[in-house]
């Protein structure tokens, strides 16, 4: 099962790791990302169709480079206090190494490709130069 | 023979409006398109003036300023992205 | 909170990542682990005071490497059907890459360290030379 | 002046108990440890056998097998372990 999702609300992770778990009987391992928000409440914003298309792509590539049972990306916008889930990565594999590889290559590529931005109470946020960093380190 | 423009972030607080109608001649380039942009207001000119902190997409994909744009595209400017969070 | 158990009942993976995410305003990553019984129903026999000390010696090393607000290493024992959760590790963090990095590292520790033996319907199940090497990229 | 010897998995199978004391005269190693109790049965025998199958820890920590053996240790006897799972 490959999802990718963009909403407003809240995710469940309970429901959604438990999808990915319950897949069958050679899913030995699963691996999930959750970003939330730190230190103060955010907006975001994104651009709706760029970002669902990217997120696929992302998804696409993940699934070309690891043997993966299944894989859940979800991402939020709108305004998100402190504490609250942003993004969700989720993968399934029989091993560890590829659930684990797969679910950090998701979230470097969201990081510098899915057309999200955030404000906070001084504006803005700036992008990091560490994010294109970590995404390089998968090629491309 | 239009474009359409789509403005995200500070870009888009910066001109005023989120999205735009554009009248092409012909084919163009991102950075060609980005320089008549500046000219239409003094928001675009402050949101448009240093391309060094923009970045831009045709269709839905990233591009880079000597990308083609030909009539009926859809063109986003905006920041570099900052998603994801962590 | 950091936090090492060794149980023969499911846990609650909900639970527990809700714990982690709900640590504080500076918690930005969650990343779990869990590892889930494959292809056929297995008995997990255990060194109990030996397995404690080594998860804890596990965390320990982790928590000195890489800047975590709270980690959770949950292992059962006993018999354990198809899909049945066998292992969580759960680490919280400002930043993903030490969330990815220690559970990661977690993961690959315990399976060379923590004393559990698991048998099958075929007899006792082999140690891969592979997770030797996955725990030595580490270092020591 | 005893040390308390714990067997496991297919190790404690073949020996047919999981725990056992062993009276020592003085400080030995665990491979000298690992020679007597070999003699002691012809389960203990087919156990312990091939050391290359085998681990050892003294007081809850891996040792190798020249690793020394006090009076009052706990000494455990186990194939390489593979917990975890995937």
């Amino acid at each position: 099962m490959f999802r990718v999702n963009i909403q407003s609300e809240p995710f469940d992770i309970h429901d959604e790791h438990w999808r990915l778990s319950s897949l069958g009987p050679d899913v030995g391992a699963v691996v999930s990302f959750t970003g939330q928000v730190r230190d103060e409440a955010l907006e975001l914003e994104h651009y709706p169709a760029m970002a669902l298309r990217q997120m696929e792509a992302v998804l696409a590539e993940a699934r070309a480079r690891w043997p993966l049972k299944g894989a859940t990306l979800i991402h939020r916008f709108g305004r998100l206090e402190v504490g609250a889930p942003i993004v969700l990565v989720l993968t399934a594999s029989s091993h560890r190494q590829a659930a684990f590889e797969a679910a950090a290559f998701l979230m470097d590529w969201l990081k510098t490709r899915a057309p999200f931005w955030k404000k906070g109470a001084d504006g803005w946020v700036e992008a990091k130069a560490g994010d294109d960093a970590a995404a390089a380190r998968w090629g491309t | 023979m239009t474009v359409s423009l789509l403005y995200f972030a500070w870009v888009r607080e910066r001109i005023g409006i989120g999205a735009e109608e554009l009248v092409l001649d012909g084919p163009t380039t991102v950075g060609a398109l980005v320089e008549r942009l500046a000219d239409l207001s003094d928001g675009h000119r402050a949101a448009l003036a240093d391309r060094g902190r923009l970045r831009a997409a045709v269709n839905q994909n990233f591009v880079g300023w000597d990308a083609a744009v030909a009539p009926g595209d859809e063109v986003a400017i905006f920041p570099p992205v900052t998603g994801g969070l962590a």
